[in-house]
């Protein structure tokens, strides 16, 4: 062991005094101060050293370190190695390298360069998307040699812009005005905002810039309004999730549950412990979202069965002081979690598929959690539906709610009806609490957000029907976010809600009425 | 004296810390009535979510100093009351701390509201309180202590090292907030600043949210947008709290990378980090006199005492807990340069007080109640923490009132 | 003061594509007693809903002498003086029964003046001589949540003799009554009737005889048959419909 | 009165809850003469208690507004807080028009947080506030008018019960939002703060204290007057009978929307007046006074004093809002279990509230 510690020391020290070619000089720079950080890995990127990939990679994911003597080295799963040589080394006693954004950004264009031509696909995308992100004349051989040997449309597609980008602040006024015409050709923000900047330096190009700039404003507009439709849609979701289970306690039931907004929230705080029990457990800790659903449910059904069962029971006919025994159970159940859990946000970790932006054909760009969360909440509204529509104890729950003493005529049990059916729409404000610690905090306050929003949404779809809570959530979805851009956040919100209040004077059952005469008693 | 420090935690985790019983106390302590120590911090409502840690931090220097002997021989006793994030029962619970249970001192507030509703009480009762958080500045009452940076020591300094070459050079300022004072007066403050560097209106972009605003996606694509005029543009934050965490993921989800538009937050800390996966965010950077992996000797001592009080390795500590601490040790200490906890004996023995605060600076209590404080910007990183990545050579002295409101100078005095 | 007819012609009322009425016409002369009868779901109540405003027809005219009462809302056609009594009694349940009969009797309806009201020598007298006519004086006082389900009709029915209408619409007094209340509320009846127009709903074929008036048969919404007792009852088209299914 | 042949049993109670009613006002009148007795004394009353109480006499006053819309016409407001706040804001935009030039910036006119968010000028809105007449008038003004158009617009389509509770409910809600937009000239979160007189008396006074205590316990035994007469006339029997089969009423010949409208808005203008004198007495009015929870809380006042009665408004609101301010110091992190299982117990086992349970043991 002590042997080979000395080798290695020997190694260490011997290394400056053999490579005495750039690479080791510019290495050294990687564990300076952030300037020269930034330099290093900028001369780094322009020799062209493959070497000099791992060590910036590392550096750029905290898994470079120092050592006294000012070596450095790598930390990979198994130990470590020395950057300049890739030889084993120790660890111990050694730093981690610290970086700031300035040297991110000059690592991602090094990195950039150097992964132009590696073999592994994903890099090379990212390396393309790099290099488009900081142009300079000395990448377009670069590109033009990687263009030459890419196959995939997808990365040529990207290398094409990076190429346009470098050519456009190379000096050949030709080289630029093909440059322009490809960015202009383009559908891509960045593109925009690269011949935005262009404008400065090339006042004889002006024109031709303007040009490329307004060509792609117009097919930027179809894509802001598609965007703007999503994040109507997105919301609607959300919407829709913290409605669906008042459209069954309140809309079918008639109980007001002030308490509806702690279900979700009780939701949120079980999907927490599914992710924290699940976190060792290798095999299961990636289905832990999907594992909370049924979780949720459960929980906060069976929180609606014993609210129903103990308390609201006794006070069927009397909607109104629901209202205030809920509103007593929801500030206690509050207080609960918050004396359980601790008043501060709980971390609920999105699993890797609800990451990011994905881009929908014609390039239109939505946020994972928020996609999923509306097939999501599209798949449980058609579930729901079908589920009373379909199963007995659906065609039970409509028999009670419509007919109470006719349903007990013909022996449904109402009462063991009732609990259920509150249970139900207690379990599905539950699973709503799960959708929804993919996007808000997961507090102790989580559900008194919504639960204004929900009762609004319930009444202007008209009580007791799903499919207008359905259209309402989404309206009010798209409207708000149609609004928001003139009228600011809070004002289009007043407006949704001036607005709904009027509606509700003009249709004051909402826009799907129940029908008949059972519906004006 | 161990066995005072149990009972008093356990009975302030009860919630009955205003009812403490008498017979506990050995004759460490000398004859005269215990010193009372009002918290105002709401442990209910909205504002819970960031307040209850700062209850616990000045129940934890209440039994830290019972533990060093008390104060004046005498034994120190925290009144607990929750004034539940409700404004008017702010001002209701500050006039009962100082007129039934008469304390000497009050450690409370958070949002500037709450602050402001209690103010003409402390003013008229001659109590004194001592405010923790980060401010808007604009105020100097004799009877409050305000340990928090005001904003010269956390904005200004910030978005000078945003343009900067280190911070990314930037030239464009998306100044995204909540809507109340705090933001609305950072902002304006900031908009004149940014105006005396050369930056143009059309380069900066104001918008403002409701509290608990969780919905992100139209303002987070507009920012998106305005980055994408061709100047390296970086968002300024004074989000509140709560709406920070779906903020983030918003920002995270719609590849919002630090290294393109950095931003920098004044009202994120280890607290609200903890609540949100940090990864996607890393780089991104928040302003603040303290982060908990600052190493120093006083940081030391401030987390050993946290983790032995709270002892649960999850709970972290930040800025405003380190304001609230300072505060505690250096009103202790005016209590026992003064040998009275009489509030106008104390209130000449606070200026000039110095404590070595967990910052790693020596922190001084200046005339206008405001402390010398450093800057540091810290940038966030995969667990949760920050790194620090710049701060001032030294404390630097507050502006309550700050050049750059130009009504500041019509200002009445005293 | 002349007596005003009601007039209905060419009335619809369309409920989600469902036609409760149909080109219903029907006139009632002043003084007139008409009893109107017909299966469930003929548009009997619904026809007392448009005439009393509760309901807006989707065609056609409906008018109470001089007054259009599709334009009119229930209060005003109420103090046009139409008074209705309804199928199941709707009576104040918080209130006495003296208090019902107060609220009944004819004075001004505005807030202010209730606000003012003083009863007068006058209206207490006509309070308790409707208490007298329909056996509710000893109950005065009591709330009229307590009262027997027949208690409850006569005290409606007072009610409406309070209100004094001109015109007075019944839907199905006796239903649930046992014979000696039905005979107390025929007596009722006719004793209002006496002064007013009124238009009876009934299924009870007997009661309808025992009121010996022009009878109107109402099916699907518009007037099957009309005439007297006998003469509907013989006519073959109201037999298919009350026997043939 | 029709009242001849009342039984024994509840007149005695009446007698009682009367002879109560009168000591507790003579008592709570007293409250701020016996503050000036020494402390040591053992009638001695705290400035706590008084400067509590007089809060809880504004609370009495919104609970009883409250109780005639909801007790006797059947209009459950969940945005009668909002009547409230209003009341409160136009009381607040005087006192912030008093403080004058004594604003931290000296500006004759502008209130400090105009000066700092650059206003150039007053707002139109703000003129006239500056007379205590005029501000008095909106006070009672700005609430009415505001029920009068809800009121009308809801009343006129028939929208009742639930829809009209949660109709109330986003009235409230929007309003919250919308003057916590710090654009809308009403100071944002912070709302208004730092008061320095009224009627030329300085407010951090103990006189002025006990002068705002008076106003209010008078206002609280005017509105109860009022609230009485009005429910026992022939109005108030309408009004029970809306609340209890509306569509007979109108068969009747009433008006019903009129009457309720009239109701409402009376209703609002006493919340109004309650804000009014809260204001200057908590030394604060900002939008959470608009947040629906506290119109909620409201409702909670009445239903555990007893709905339907005016002594139990005024009873539930001391008696939730004294607990409530004893509980949140001496059991802070448990004092929502108790008020929550309070809130439950009063719903399931008295319907009727505290009054019930009084004349339950009447009987």
């Amino acid at each position: 062991m002590a042997r080979l510690l000395a080798i290695l020391l020997m190694l260490a020290l011997a290394l400056p005094a053999r490579a005495q070619d750039a690479f080791i000089d510019a290495l050294a720079g990687l564990g300076g101060g952030f300037g020269a950080q930034a330099e290093a890995a900028d001369r780094l990127g322009t020799l062209g050293d493959p070497r000099a990939i791992a060590p910036m990679r590392a550096l750029s994911d905290g898994r470079l370190l120092r050592r006294a003597d000012g070596t450095l080295i790598i930390r990979t799963d198994g130990g470590a190695i020395e950057a300049a040589t890739g030889a084993p080394a120790d660890a111990t006693g050694a730093e981690t390298v610290r970086i700031n954004n300035r040297v991110r950004v000059a690592l991602r264009g090094a990195l950039g360069k150097l992964q132009l031509v590696s073999p592994d696909a994903g890099e090379r995308l990212a390396a393309a998307e790099a290099v488009f992100r900081s142009p300079s004349a000395e990448n377009v051989p670069l590109l033009d040699a990687a263009l030459a040997r890419e196959t995939q449309p997808r990365i040529r597609e990207r290398m094409e812009l990076a190429l346009a980008a470098s050519r456009l602040v190379a000096t050949d006024a030709a080289q630029k005005r093909a440059g322009i015409a490809t960015l202009g050709a383009s559908s891509s923000p960045e593109a925009r905002a690269i011949l935005l900047e262009a404008r400065a330096q090339n006042a004889d190009l002006l024109a031709e810039i303007e040009a490329a700039v307004a060509a792609i404003d117009r097919r930027l507009a179809v894509r802001r309004a598609a965007e703007t439709f999503f994040q109507g849609l997105s919301l609607g979701s959300v919407l829709l999730l913290a409605a669906l289970g008042l459209a069954v306690t309140f809309g079918v039931m008639g109980v007001i549950n002030m308490a509806h907004g702690e279900f979700v929230m009780l939701g949120a705080y079980t999907t927490f412990l599914v992710q924290q029990a699940l976190r060792d457990i290798p095999g299961l800790a990636p289905f832990a979202l999907p594992l909370s659903i049924p979780a949720a449910f459960l929980v906060a059904g069976l929180g609606g069965l014993l609210m129903e069962r103990g308390l609201i029971r006794h006070l069927y006919g009397r909607p109104l002081e629901t209202l205030l025994l809920t509103f007593g159970v929801g500030m206690m159940i509050q207080q609960a979690v918050r004396l359980a859990f601790g008043a501060q946000n709980r971390e609920v970790t999105s699993p890797p598929w609800m990451q990011g932006t994905l881009l929908l054909p014609f390039d239109i760009p939505v946020t994972a959690n928020r996609l999923w969360i509306l097939l999501f909440s599209l798949a449980f509204f058609v579930l729901i539906v079908a589920a009373i529509r379909f199963t007995r104890f659906g065609l039970e729950m409509r028999a009670v709610t419509q007919r109470r003493p006719i349903a007990a005529a013909m022996g449904i049990r109402t009462g063991r009806v009732d609990a259920l059916t509150f249970a139900f729409g207690s379990g599905i404000a539950g699973i709503a609490g799960v959708a929804l610690s993919q996007i808000d905090n997961v507090s102790p306050n989580l559900g008194t957000g919504y639960i204004i929003d929900s009762f609004l949404v319930v009444v202007f779809g008209g009580v007791g029907s799903l499919a207008g809570t359905l259209i309402a959530s989404f309206g009010l979805g798209l409207i708000n976010k149609v609004l928001e851009p003139w009228a600011g956040a809070v004002l289009a919100k007043v407006f949704v809600l001036v607005a709904v209040m009027v509606f509700i004077q003009r249709r004051p059952r909402g826009l799907f009425p129940q029908k008949g005469r059972a519906a004006e008693a | 004296m161990t066995d005072v420090t149990r009972i008093s935690r356990r009975a302030a985790l009860m919630g009955f810390g205003a009812t403490l019983a008498a017979p506990a106390i050995g004759p460490a302590f000398g004859q005269g009535a215990p010193i009372k120590v009002g918290v105002l911090h709401s442990l209910s409502g909205t504002m819970a979510i960031s307040e209850t840690a700062l209850r616990d931090t000045v129940l934890m220097m209440v039994n830290w100093i019972n533990g060093r002997g008390g104060l004046l021989g005498r034994r120190v006793e925290a009144v607990v009351v929750d004034p539940a994030s409700n404004w008017p029962l702010f001002a209701e619970k500050a006039r009962e701390l100082l007129q039934v249970h008469r304390v000497d001192v009050t450690f409370g507030c958070w949002t500037s509201v709450s602050r402001k509703s209690v103010l003409p009480v402390f003013e008229e009762l001659n109590g004194m309180l001592f405010y923790p958080v980060q401010y808007e500045g604009e105020e100097e009452s004799r009877n409050i202590f305000y340990t928090g940076a005001a904003p010269n020591q956390q904005a200004i300094p910030a978005v000078e090292y945003l343009m900067s070459a280190d911070g990314g050079g930037a030239r464009r300022i998306a100044l995204l907030g909540t809507d109340y004072v705090y933001p609305r007066t950072t902002n304006r403050i900031l908009r004149a600043f940014l105006n005396s560097k050369g930056i143009a209106d059309a380069d900066i972009l104001e918008e403002y949210t409701p509290f608990g605003h969780s919905d992100w996606q139209g303002i987070v694509a507009r920012v998106k947008r305005f980055a994408g005029e061709g100047k390296k543009t970086a968002i300024v934050s004074t989000i509140n709290g709560d709406a920070n965490v779906p903020f983030y993921r918003e920002l995270g989800n719609q590849g919002i990378k630090a290294e393109d538009i950095p931003s920098v937050a004044f009202s994120v800390g280890e607290e609200e980090l903890a609540g949100i996966d940090t990864r996607p965010l890393v780089g991104h950077l928040a302003a603040w006199n303290y982060f908990m992996s600052v190493q120093s000797p006083a940081n030391t001592e401030f987390l050993n005492l946290w983790r032995a009080y709270i002892n649960n390795p999850r709970r972290v500590t930040n800025d405003p807990m380190e304001a609230t601490y300072v505060g505690f040790k250096m009103w202790a200490q005016a209590v026992a340069a003064a040998g009275t906890t009489g509030v106008d004996a104390v209130r000449t023995a606070m200026y000039g007080q110095k404590v070595d605060a967990p910052s790693g600076f020596t922190l001084e209590m200046h005339r206008n109640h405001h402390l010398s404080k450093p800057v540091m910007i810290g940038e966030v990183q995969a667990d949760g923490q920050f790194n620090t990545v710049w701060k001032t050579p030294g404390p630097i002295v507050a502006e309550n009132w700050s050049p750059f409101i130009p009504e500041n100078a019509n200002r009445r005095r005293g | 003061m002349k007596g005003r007819r009601l007039y209905l012609d060419g009335v619809s009322v369309v409920f989600d594509g469902f036609r409760a009425l149909n080109n219903l016409a029907l006139v009632v002369e002043p003084g007139e007693m008409r009893a109107v009868i017909g299966p469930n779901g003929a548009g009997k109540t619904t026809m007392m809903d448009v005439i009393t405003g509760k309901t807006r027809p989707t065609a056609g005219v409906a008018s109470f002498g001089d007054a259009d009462l599709t334009r009119m809302d229930e209060a005003a056609i109420a103090n046009l003086g139409i008074g209705r009594k309804f199928q199941k009694p709707t009576v104040f349940d918080a209130l006495t029964v003296f208090e019902n009969l107060e609220l009944a009797l004819k004075a001004p309806r505005g807030p202010i003046a209730c606000l003012r009201w003083i009863l007068s020598g006058e209206g207490r007298a006509r309070v308790e001589e409707v208490m007298e006519e329909t056996g509710l004086a000893d109950r005065a006082q009591d709330p009229a949540g307590i009262l027997s389900h027949g208690q409850r009709q006569w005290l409606e029915i007072g009610m409406l003799m309070m209100q004094d209408p001109e015109l007075l619409l019944v839907d199905e007094p006796v239903a649930g009554m046992t014979d000696a209340e039905t005979e107390h509320t025929a007596a009722l009846l006719a004793r209002i009737a006496g002064k007013h127009s009124v238009v009876v709903v009934e299924h009870d074929l007997e009661f309808v005889r025992a009121l010996g008036c022009r009878v109107t048969v109402l099916h699907e919404g518009s007037v099957l048959s009309e005439g007297s007792i006998d003469h509907v009852q013989n006519d073959p088209r109201v037999v298919e419909v009350y026997l043939g299914r | 009165m029709s009242a001849t042949t009342l039984d024994a049993a509840p007149s005695r109670l009446r007698l009682g809850l009367r002879a109560g009613m009168i000591g507790a006002v003579c008592l709570l009148a007293a409250f701020p003469v016996l503050n000036q007795l020494p402390e040591t004394h053992a009638l001695h009353v705290s400035d706590f208690l008084v400067s509590v109480s007089g809060k809880w006499i504004c609370y009495a006053i919104l609970a009883l507004s409250l109780d005639l819309a909801w007790g006797y016409a059947g209009i459950l407001s969940l945005g009668h807080g909002a009547f409230f706040a209003l009341g409160g804001y136009a009381m607040g935009m005087h006192l912030m028009r008093l403080i004058g030039p004594r604003g931290v910036y000296g500006h004759p006119v502008l209130p400090d947080f105009m000066v700092f968010l650059g206003y150039r000028e007053l707002p139109w809105y703000w003129l006239g506030f500056d007379s205590f007449a005029f501000a008095m008038l909106m006070v009672l003004l700005v609430p009415g008018m505001l029920a009068l158009v809800l009121g009308w617009l809801c009343f006129r389509s028939r929208i009742t019960g639930v829809y009209l509770s949660i109709i109330t409910q986003a009235m409230t809600y929007a309003l919250m939002l919308a003057f916590f937009r710090n654009d809308m000239g009403f100071g944002g979160n912070n709302g208004f703060t730092d008061f320095k007189e009224l009627l030329g008396m300085p407010l951090n006074t103990g006189a002025a204290r006990a002068t705002l205590f008076y106003a209010s316990l008078v206002s609280l035994v005017v509105c109860y007057l009022l609230c009485r007469w009005m429910t026992a006339t022939k109005y108030g029997r309408v009004l029970t009978a809306i609340r209890d089969a509306e569509s007979r009423v109108r068969f009747l010949g009433y008006d019903v929307t009129r009457h309720k409208l009239f109701a409402f808005v009376a209703s609002a203008m006493m919340a109004g007046l309650a804000g009014a004198l809260y204001v200057p007495q908590v030394g604060i009015i900002n939008p959470g006074e608009f947040s629906p929870g506290n119109s909620i809380e409201a409702v909670v006042w009445v239903a555990v004093g007893g709905r339907g009665t005016l002594v139990g408004a005024v009873l539930g609101a001391f008696s939730v809002n004294g607990l409530k301010t004893w509980l949140t110091s001496a059991a802070p992190d448990l004092w929502l279990f108790v008020l929550g299982g309070l809130f439950v117990a009063v719903t399931l086992f008295l319907p009727k509230g505290l009054i019930g349970l009084l004349q339950g043991r009447g009987k």
